[in-house]
């Protein structure tokens, strides 16, 4: 694939999840999505171009804002959205919600919304690819507030100490939910300035440039199926909207979120290929492609059947019920 | 901003948590709280609402997310004279810290043979029905409960939570301060200044005759509408609002299943080891000569919590499987 | 060394961990070990011993001092087609990393909607009796119990140990394994390879027919040291190992209490919020009916538990205390 | 007091710690002392030197190896030794046992069981004294298998965050149970490496060289009183016993222990002692003294009433008592 016909389609993925995110927010508008729902706008860069970087039998790990991982790796907008409205075509049918969106087909094998709680999983499915001997990288995607909680320091030593196959992507957004993180860490890069205290090689990237991630991304997952252990990855990035929908985000100067938004990580990769000679018409195109698809996805969504209340009672237990006595 | 609400008339649930707070803090200087987001945010159900403002950055503290330092923080304060307020922003998070409300708070009083009291507060907010997940809607008292050595409060009104918060943060033990998310928008009378009631005091918020609904925090709205429609039956239940878990208040209880011997739990928590089969327990052993009729528990069903709506209502205790659990027990 | 011993005869509680962990690993290469001084030290209760011999350090991890990421570990491992065995070397320190027992492991497979399945073994050492004070000696089957979505077991023979160890390894569900500290040292008879226990069966290991005494790993011995007592007074007690608390095997219980009409628990976790409430909870409801008297539990009190040996015996179950409340209930 | 006055005070100390867990050691071969105990021998010039450097009102707290802590904070070898000996006039009560020794009149705050629980409570009482204004110091010990413990994380970016008067001071004697802590942590320095990542100075001191441990504390506590936050302090020590009382220790090369038993403290400062001109003779009353002290408390422990069994129900509450119900 050339560099513009793979740009071009890292793209469209961020396009397509730009719009279903975008979707979301005006169900909920509608009243068709309840609940809390944490949208990634602003982050998708940091999705697309690490999936980019990753073989389909890698394992992604993702939290309570993870729409885009769950897309990156093949979740459809329709079963993402369906979730959300509680369809019985939901990702999860429709137990799990917005905070748990899971694709295991595409090995994204979860959100997870106890912060950090997912690290030390990941270190485990990269400790099981070695053990397997499947030269799988695990990838775990972490907000900047995660890197204070104990399972953080937990996961990383043990990855480094057991030299495992694994990838801390930290998407720096600088905020946890309403306070900033620099007002609660002891680091200036929360993530890339822990690495060390762990032997551990850090990068720091713009998490905004799907190109830079997807970069930094494979050279980690080529050291990490080499046999070279784990690294730490600290995206710098910025959400849209606020922390989660309740949140108007006024905590946030103006001026900053003005920066940010003129960084948009589709604004940049539809630089990049308008650089690479890619016309305004092709991209015109995309758009309308990711347009169409997400509309669709949305009318096929709102017609599909509600959760079945009988699934209340399913998927406790590996033999699929939930019988708890004898 | 100009801190905390103080007018008078009716008062939010929510507003109520942080009206006890302020009450208690204006009287006491070594009342000091922590957490995530309780700052200047005002707290993510906004339960710390007005704290900041009124009593500044050296009273109210904005924490790292570190659930641990968080809790175990308040313990060591607690050890060396400050009265602290800890928020765990949602209960299924004190999982994170669990080894601080299970082995070291409500321990360290016992193994040091007396030598240190830990008088500190952790509240959090606690229950489903809200569409949040498994992760973040669980009833956890039934967690707290098999700890020997914490007190545990779960208030059913803003009355409840003003008068219950007074005697927490005054409490020279730990108590877990239970903050039902689903009753957050409730509204009640706001309690006058010097307002406390005293821990393990269960209350009677209704009288009857025919069965006793035993309910705590949620479930006493249940439980309450499930009386309503039982009275159009002709079945006469009285309600108690156990209130607190420890002092668990089985005096009240029993007196009430001596009037009408039979007695139906109403739990939020997961019916495998709820809180309402160690009263049930109780009952059947110093009141089994009381009861006329099996004893049933209406609780959370032994599953996690699903997301969607019509889901997380199947699993949940509601008026109608309380009004049949009634029913089934009230021909014995 | 030899590795795991496998000659025939009599075999201890100890010993049967590890040969039920060594016939599992056997069996099935995806069966993997990890845990802190699991590996050349053979654990500190030895329970491991022979294991990092027989089967080295590919499949027998030795790991920080990091129970979040021993859990968590394994749960990502068992979700990517390995099934970990991890070891948490005292049931106290399950609170270091409850998030992953409360919140994680059981959940994960149901709010996936059934995507991914969790198939683990957490093992610990489990219960009091030895002197090793409040943070190192609580019996807490009853936490686990707190949460639907684990399996748990609590063997009390070395049989049991090997037979349900097969099963736990063998399921696709998270299970936790409760050792027994004051078992170790137990012998019996050494099980014919194959030999398998299924979850969720409960034994009648002793007849009887005036009273059910219900009992689980260690508090069997107490039981059935209490029912040799009894049979000397006349009394006939029966006595139910429940093996496993989840499955709760309670056809098991409901038959026996149809036999006997009485019921005494006998619990090692403490009262409050026990794992007899439930089923206590369970009998009066279903099972009314066949009830003469009382029921009575007799578990550990709601307090921590003391170091010294008189203090940590006055708080736990005997059988002079189950000899005590069965003679209460058998006059009814 | 001159030098040589203060060295031959902490001499004795040390020796009169190092003759009681001997005792507890002899006591448990004949049957006197049940349960679990960790012995510090070796550890000694850590707890003496610290204790040196505080106040009376600072606090400490400690793990299950804590023995010389609280005797270095004022508890009396016949307190300890009846808490291990099961004695009503226990330190505890015999309720704690030897892994929670406590003795809060000398601000020893508790002997903490659970790997790491006590870092953040540290922390706390740190916090406590810096809001009551008292340029109290919180200190606490820990071993170098607590470096790899979620909580430690929590703890060192708390107190960094806020700028406490905390001092972490690792007591780092190679080994956790019977695992090197080489082999399981990925940092040469357990826990000085990994003080940057929270912004924080360290030291690594010499912890079997009771002035040495006396002057890095006394300068991590002028800075910390000073308002300039806390400081991590590892100190190179080795134990002289197994981990507890069960364990041989024979995962220990002879090379190492014979190296280490060459550089005890009680010999490092009793060569001190003699550079600064303190005779043979006094070092010698100085011993008999200890041993005399030490004696007289395991006749007084030995002589004591058992454990009241009346209180195995109070102090729950802080009423004294232990009802859970109304
Ligand atoms: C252990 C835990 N503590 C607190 C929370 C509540 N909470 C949810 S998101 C969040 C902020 C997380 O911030 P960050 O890690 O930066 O991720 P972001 O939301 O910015 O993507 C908090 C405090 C939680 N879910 N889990
Ligand atoms: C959370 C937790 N995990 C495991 C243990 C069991 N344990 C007790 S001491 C110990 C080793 C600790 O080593 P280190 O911190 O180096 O202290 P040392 O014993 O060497 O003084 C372990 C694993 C525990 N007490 N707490
Ligand atoms: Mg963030
Ligand atoms: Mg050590």
């Amino acid at each position: 694939m050339s560099d513009s016909t793979e740009l071009l389609r890292m793209y469209e993925q961020m396009a397509v999840i730009r719009r279903t995110e975008k979707a979301a927010y005006d169900l909920f508008l509608a009243g068709m999505v309840k609940g809390t729902t944490h949208l990634a706008s602003g982050h998708e860069a940091v999705a697309v171009g690490a999936s980019a970087a990753l073989r389909p039998d890698d394992y992604v790990f993702a939290t309570y804002r993870g729409h885009h991982h769950a897309m990156a790796r093949g979740a459809s907008p329709e079963a993402c959205l369906a979730e959300l409205m509680q369809k019985s075509t939901g990702l999860c049918k429709a137990k799990g919600g917005s905070m748990h969106l899971t694709h295991a087909a595409g090995n994204m094998l979860g959100s997870y919304a106890i912060v950090g709680a997912h690290l030390p999983m990941a270190v485990g499915a990269a400790w099981s690819a070695r053990l397997r001997g499947t030269e799988q990288v695990a990838v775990a995607f972490f907000g900047d507030g995660a890197t204070n909680i104990g399972a953080f320091h937990e996961a990383l030593n043990l990855a480094a100490v057991w030299r495992l196959p694994v990838i801390f992507v930290c998407e720096n957004n600088l905020y946890m939910e309403y306070t900033p993180i620099a007002a609660v860490t002891a680091a200036d890069h929360p993530a890339a300035d822990r690495a060390p205290a762990y032997r551990m090689s850090a990068q720091i990237v713009d998490g905004n440039d799907v190109i830079a991630v997807r970069e930094v991304v494979a050279s980690a997952a080529q050291r990490a199926r080499a046999g070279e252990g784990p690294t730490v990855i600290e995206a710098e990035t910025y959400r849209h909207y606020g922390h989660s929908r309740t949140d108007p985000a006024t905590y946030r100067p103006a001026e900053e979120v003005e920066r940010w938004l003129k960084h948009d990580p589709i604004d940049v990769a539809r630089a990049r290929l308008e650089a690479l000679g890619v016309t305004p018409d092709t991209i015109k195109d995309t758009d309308e492609r990711a347009s169409a698809e997400v509309a669709a996805a949305v009318a096929a969504a709102k017609a599909a059947p509600a959760a079945d209340i009988a699934e209340a009672f399913t998927d406790v237990w590996a033999d699929g019920g939930a019988a708890w006595r004898v | 901003m100009a801190g905390v609400k103080t007018d008078s008339g009716t008062i939010t649930y929510r507003e109520a948590v942080a009206e006890g707070i302020a009450r208690e803090m204006r009287r006491d200087p070594t009342v000091i709280c922590l957490g995530e987001d309780i700052g200047p945010a005002g707290g993510v159900f906004k339960t710390t609402a007005g704290l900041f403002e009124e009593f500044g950055p050296q009273r109210i503290w904005d924490t790292p997310i570190s659930e641990q330092a968080i809790v175990g923080a308040a313990m060591g304060a607690a050890m060396t004279g400050i009265r602290p307020v800890a928020e765990i922003m949602f209960s299924d998070f004190l999982a994170c810290c669990w080894d601080y409300l299970a082995n070291e708070i409500p321990k360290v009083r016992y193994m040091t043979g007396g030598q240190v009291t830990v008088p500190l507060v952790i509240r959090t907010a606690n229950g489903g029905g809200l569409g949040f997940g498994a992760q973040h809607s669980q009833a956890v008292e039934n967690w707290a409960l098999a700890i020997p050595g914490l007190k545990i409060v779960a208030p059913s009104t803003p009355a409840d939570v003003i008068g219950l918060m007074a005697s927490a943060i005054r409490s020279d033990d730990p108590v877990v301060f239970f903050e039902h998310k689903g009753l957050f928008a409730s509204k009640g009378p706001r309690p006058p200044e010097g307002h406390h009631v005293e821990l393990g005091r269960a209350a009677v918020v209704r009288e009857g005759t025919d069965v006793t609904l035993l309910a705590l925090a949620s479930t006493v709205h249940t439980a309450l509408a499930a009386a309503d429609r039982l009275a159009e039956d002709g079945i006469s239940a009285e309600v108690v609002d156990l209130r607190c878990l420890i002092p668990m208040d089985l005096t009240t209880v029993l007196a009430s299943v001596a009037k009408t011997s039979r007695l139906v739990t109403v739990e939020e928590n997961p019916y495998q080891a709820g809180w309402g089969a160690t009263v049930v327990s109780v009952v059947v052993d110093e009141g089994f000569h009381l009861l006329d009729a099996p004893v049933r528990r209406v609780a959370s069903a032994n599953v996690p919590l699903p997301f969607a709506d019509a889901l997380e209502n199947e699993v949940m205790p509601t008026a109608d499987k309380v009004v049949a659990a009634v029913r089934s027990v009230a021909n014995f």
